[in-house]
């Protein structure tokens, strides 16, 4: 079974919520509190959602340094699945694991609504289930979202085809603004060179379950379920 | 230096430094000739200083109810599936499966007016504590906020701290913000209301009680340090907000939900592992409090070293420990030989658990720094001694006067415009630019989210769900505050039902003027008695609530705010309605009886910018049947979507069905048919009047006779009003002689549009480069 | 004349600091033990043009006063460059 | 010896700051038309006990790469006072 590490820092709070959809595909999801320093053979590692360190000074700039991360930077190297979500994406940019960084949503409140977004890279641990250029609705719960990058980082990820997710208008005549915060390139995830290595902001553990009224955020977690235990 | 107990008779020595008690320090600490002269005689001597400020925060309206008590008391609070009534931190209900749910709203409404980022964000940090120490873990949270008119800036500036604080505190511990609601009058300027709901699950088995037991038992604070923030706020809370308030005001309590996250989660694990006796928020007054009202409830003393408590600054006196309101705190109680264990779970949480006294078997409340004894008071007697006051209830001449008195009418009110005009109104605009800034999806149970009539989330594991919402008309209750008291009961019910669930319960927050004054306490005491009335009528019991008195600026009263939070279950979530129109084609039906009453109508208020006129009389058994129908036609999938007719009337009711959701591309329009409903009623009364136990739903055309049927069978008039339109369709309405078209595209844009225009003005907030 | 004024608001002293416990905290766990007493508040800097810098600041303050200190909760210190 | 230091950690230049831009529209709209180029970062106090002037501020700057400061979107500046 799929060995499925889901890190708490304290002040995370969508641990129970990735530890779930883990479980609803199968996989064997247990928790790691963040001061432990090894993964307990995780074949994929999930940073949840959450204010770790209660977001104070920047977003993530203090969960980077807990001991656990030691033992995800080892697994990301080493080529190992890892998905941070909101929080988690956050951390992963502030460990620079990926580049980055996530900034103040450029309306300045936080910001809770469902946005769609559009699948580019269909071919990560996590987006395999979807067609390239699928189309999901997923809800976004956030006040640091905008993601900012210096323009040679964004011609890079543009030009390696490392945006697994972009925010689109729901339709042509869609009132809403499609791009909730701000980013660069109305970005809402991004992987690392390998592919191995994701963040996104929208939350597809919340959208999971079709009981729920959303069920496009599935895919993430059937994704990594299917794909081969190393 | 030690007390003795023997027959009351109790020794205590000021501590050094402090102002000995004057008549002048006893006023200042809101004590009366009465109480002043009973704790005299309890005591046989001159209280200390710490004492006194015991006695203030004990005493005080917000802690002792002293003139709320006996009004409280006809609430019917008992039923088969009440675990825990009024008297503990929360009310809890059982559900199915060894499931229970805990719940209870609070106000947090003068600290929001002096500081509305903190007094918001605190006011949700103290009712989430309150729902987690009897072991519930929160799952939802709701607020009802009043404020003054939107076109003045200190309201908005207002407006959007109490926003941003409520979100920022609950976005941060984690807990969805399901629901709520939004009121904008004039008696709110300079005294906003805030109130916070919170809903929490747990397991019956794990349901803890506030309660000091075992003597011998060791006191632990745990949590954050105990700083000078808030000293008096009870007492604070318990005045008239005046000019003088503001030297008065307590240092300002800043929240910290980062540290209430990790208390959540280390109070949940003491409690779930059997560690601990028990546990009790401190909250206002609170160490004073918190303690006093354990060691009663556990019918025991207590003895507090208050050079133990963890201090923020240094040279903190016991007065100022005992009534420090910093947040993030507990009092747990438990057998000495478990201190460590608890230490290292608090320690696990990065907390600190520190030992800070003892139960005692004399029943003294007694309080000791540096070995010096400060105080000692008869324990029962300090919560069971203050007097209890009846006093005078009158309505006004004016709010008689008002009830009988008619709007001036133009001549030819446009009906067309006048829709328009109230889609704009900030009061019943929607609240969308409120709730996007609180994260409502994290937990990943919710159900229906805001925008609709109720909130449901689903309890984990399991196919049944929980509909929460919270309410208050206070237009209606200004006018005839008993039967507006019952509407608000029968609006939160209704807004339940209408998603399919069965209500249950109730928690109230009681939000009133001055006491003292008699046509504020006809207010209070004649919405209490429809309150309770409908609570009966309806099953369901009030299992915990809250009163705030006193809330008057230089301006007066504020309008009498009697919110109702209310939760019900829903059998299987899969069952659940929505509110807005779903399918083009689809038949809309109206539910209930439209007599025309327009009294309290927003039409009235906003169009001839009157308020006045009888508030409509609410048939408790009428809204009963139509409660059952709609729970019945939600079981058996008959209901596409449904929603209540509350203020605006009914016209409002249909644009909203047919506008959409919040996040639906376009709205759907509709044709309605009004021209043989409700014969002989003038058209603005039968699309504008309030008449309460009306809802409009739509049901798929194979499903309209099956629903009718049911609709006879529970004895609801149903009424076939038309059909819903096509995406991006018109509304299109006949009544009387006339046809009104309107563009769903641009109702929408008003509905949503409202409130974000009218808060773009740059200077909102004060803070924002936060 | 034309200045760089430099504001700092930061929390009154007294008042909870959340922020500022965090960061000391971290900033122990990273080997920073000699730092205690962190406060964490905002810096705003503005261009201002005025004729004299007492006007200068005499303005920032007014600005401070109506809209970037909440007097509630804040304090806040001025420094003025000529620019 | 005990020193003061004010950390201002500031949005890199040519990086869009919304919350400056915010300030900046509501003193317009204040009346405080001369304020402009607002920008708004944070100003972090700390108290540092080290031997000379110098090197609490070379520890400071280490605390500023490690923690304090983003290198991708802040710049920061340091202000050491004897305490
Ligand atoms: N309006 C009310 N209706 C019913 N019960 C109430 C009401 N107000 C207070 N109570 C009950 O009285 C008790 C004391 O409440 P309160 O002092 O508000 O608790 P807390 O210490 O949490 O502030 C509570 O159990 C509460 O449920
Ligand atoms: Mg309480």
């Amino acid at each position: 079974m799929l060995d499925v590490a889901v890190v708490r820092f304290p002040g995370s709070n969508c641990d129970f919520d990735a530890l779930r959809a883990a479980e609803r595909v199968g996989a064997n999801g247990y928790f790691v509190w963040h001061r432990e320093n090894h993964l307990r053979g995780a074949d994929v590692v999930l940073l949840p959602g959450g204010f770790s360190y209660g977001d104070y000074l920047r977003s993530g700039a203090i969960a980077r340094f807990s001991p656990v991360m030691q033992a995800g930077r080892r697994h990301a190297e080493a080529g190992g699945p890892v998905l941070g979500i909101c929080n988690g994406f956050q951390i992963l940019c502030e460990a620079h694991l990926l580049p980055g960084a996530l900034m103040r949503n450029a309306g300045l409140t936080f910001v809770s609504k469902p946005v769609d977004v559009i699948v580019e890279r269909a071919d990560t641990p996590f987006t395999s289930a979807y067609e390239a250029n699928e189309r999901l609705r997923l809800p976004v719960a956030h006040g640091d979202g905008r993601f900012v990058a210096t323009d040679d980082t964004l011609r890079e990820l543009e030009a390696e085809s490392r945006v697994v997710l972009r925010y689109v208008a729901a339709s042509e005549a869609s009132p809403y603004q499609p791009n909730p915060n701000g980013s660069a390139n109305h970005i809402a995830g991004i992987c690392n060179p390998a592919g191995n290595v994701v963040g996104i902001m929208p939350h597809p553990e919340r959208a999971a379950d079709p009981l729920l009224g959303l069920g496009d955020g599935a895919g993430f977690f059937t994704s990594f379920s299917k794909a081969t235990v190393r | 230096m030690t007390g003795s107990a023997i027959a009351g008779v109790t020794e205590a020595s000021s501590f050094p430094g402090e102002r000995p008690v004057t008549p002048e320090v006893v006023r200042e600490h809101n004590l009366n000739q009465l109480e002043y002269g009973r704790i005299l005689e309890m005591l046989g001597r001159t209280p200390t200083l710490t004492e006194l400020g015991v006695f203030s925060a004990l005493w005080s309206e917000h802690c002792s109810y002293k003139h709320s008590k006996p009004v409280l008391k006809r609430f019917p609070t008992a039923g088969p599936h009440v675990v825990q009534g009024p008297g503990e931190n929360a009310g809890v209900l059982r559900l199915p499966g060894g499931w229970a749910v805990a719940f209870k709203i609070e106000s947090h409404n003068h600290p929001s007016a002096v500081e509305p980022y903190q007094g918001a964000a605190t006011g949700v940090g103290g009712i989430l504590r309150d729902v987690f120490t009897m072991g519930a873990r929160p799952v939802a949270v709701l607020n009802s906020l009043r404020f003054g008119p939107l076109d003045i800036p200190r309201n908005r500036y207002l407006f959007a701290g109490v926003v941003r604080g409520v979100g920022d505190y609950g976005n941060c511990v984690g807990v969805p913000t399901l629901g709520g609601e939004v009121g904008f009058a004039p008696g709110y300027t300079g005294n906003p209301l805030v109130n916070a709901m919170c809903v929490g699950l747990l397991r019956e088995d794990d349901l803890i009680r506030a309660a000091a037991h075992g003597v011998g038992n060791v006191l632990l604070s745990v949590g954050a340090r105990t700083g000078r923030d808030g000293i008096h706020g009870a007492s604070f809370a318990s005045e008239e907000l005046s000019e003088k308030s503001e030297a008065r005001r307590p240092q300002v309590q800043v929240g910290d939900p980062f540290t209430e996250k990790l208390l959540l989660e280390a109070s949940l694990e003491l409690i779930t592992s059997g560690l601990i006796v028990g546990i009790q928020d401190m909250g206002a007054a609170g160490l004073t409090s918190s303690s006093a009202e354990m060691a009663v409830r556990g019918g025991v003393g207590v003895e507090i070293d208050t050079g133990l408590v963890p201090t923020r600054e240094a040279g903190m006196t016991p007065y100022e420990i005992l009534l420090s309101e910093s947040q993030e705190r507990m009092l747990v109680v438990a057998e000495p030989h478990r201190v460590p264990d608890i230490q290292a779970v608090c320690a696990r949480w990065e907390l600190d658990a520190t030992p800070i006294g003892r139960v005692t078997d004399d029943g003294i409340y007694r309080v000791r720094h540096d070995g010096l004894t400060v105080a000692a008071i008869p324990g029962q007697r300090l919560v069971d001694d203050c007097p209890i006051y009846e006093p005078e209830a009158r309505e006004s001449e004016s709010a008689r006067a008002r009830r009988t008195a008619v709007p001036p009418s133009p001549p030819n009110p446009d009906l067309h415009a006048a829709l328009e005009l109230l889609l704009d109104t900030p009061g019943i605009a929607s609240k969308r630019w409120v709730y996007e800034q609180y994260d409502s999806t994290v937990q990943a149970s919710t159900v229906l989210g805001p925008g609709g009539d109720a909130g449901v989330f689903r309890v984990p594991g399991t196919d049944f769900g929980v509909a929460v919402t919270v309410d208050c008309n206070s237009r209606l209750v200004v006018l005839d505050p008993y039967e507006g008291g019952k509407a608000v009961v029968a609006e939160a019910a209704r807004n339940v039902a209408c998603t399919g669930a069965l209500p249950l319960g109730v928690t109230d927050c009681l939000n009133f003027g001055n006491p003292e004054k008699p046509e504020v306490f006809f207010q209070f005491v004649e919405a209490c008695r429809g309150i309770a009335d409908a609570c009966r009528a309806f099953d369901t019991p009030v299992t915990g609530g809250n009163v705030s008195f006193y809330n008057e600026s230089p301006t007066g009263a504020i309008d009498p705010t009697p919110t109702v939070g209310m939760v019900g279950l829903l059998e299987r979530v899969e069952d659940r309605v929505p509110s807005h129109f779903q399918a083009p084609g689809d038949e809309i039906l109206i539910l209930g009886e439209t007599a025309g009453e327009l009294g309290g109508s927003a039409y009235w208020a906003e169009v001839h910018g009157f308020i006045g006129g009888r508030t409509p009389p609410v048939d408790l058994e009428a809204e009963r049947r139509l409660q059952l129908l709609l729970i019945a036609g939600a079981k058996r999938h008959l209901l596409r979507s449904a929603h209540d007719c509350a203020e605006g009337g009914l016209l409002v009711a249909l644009a909203e069905a047919a506008i959409g959701g919040p996040y639906a591309p376009e709205g759907l329009g509709a044709r309605v048919d009004l021209t043989g409903y409700a014969p002989g009623l003038e058209p603005a009364a039968v699309l504008y009047a309030e008449d309460t136990g009306r809802v409009v739903v739509s049901c798929a055309t194979g499903r309209v006779e099956d629903f009718l049927a049911l609709a006879r069978e529970h004895r609801v008039p149903a009424c076939r009003a038309g059909r819903v339109g096509e995406d991006s369709g018109e509304l299109e309405l006949r009544v009387g002689d006339s046809l009104f078209l309107w563009s769903t595209f641009t109702l929408r844009r008003i509905y949503f549009e409202a409130i974000p225009r009218r808060m773009q003005h740059p200077d909102v907030d004060r803070s924002a480069g936060e | 004349m034309n200045f760089r004024v430099h504001v700092r608001v930061m929390p009154r002293t007294g008042l909870l600091d959340p922020q500022g416990q965090a960061v000391e905290h971290a900033l122990a766990a990273l080997g920073f033990g000699e730092a205690d007493d962190v406060r964490v508040g905002r810096a705003i800097e503005l261009h201002v043009a005025a004729p004299t810098r007492a006007e200068a600041e005499a303005r920032t303050r007014q600005m401070c006063d109506k809209l970037l200190a909440n007097p509630v909760t804040e304090d806040y210190l001025l420094q003025v460059e000529e620019s």
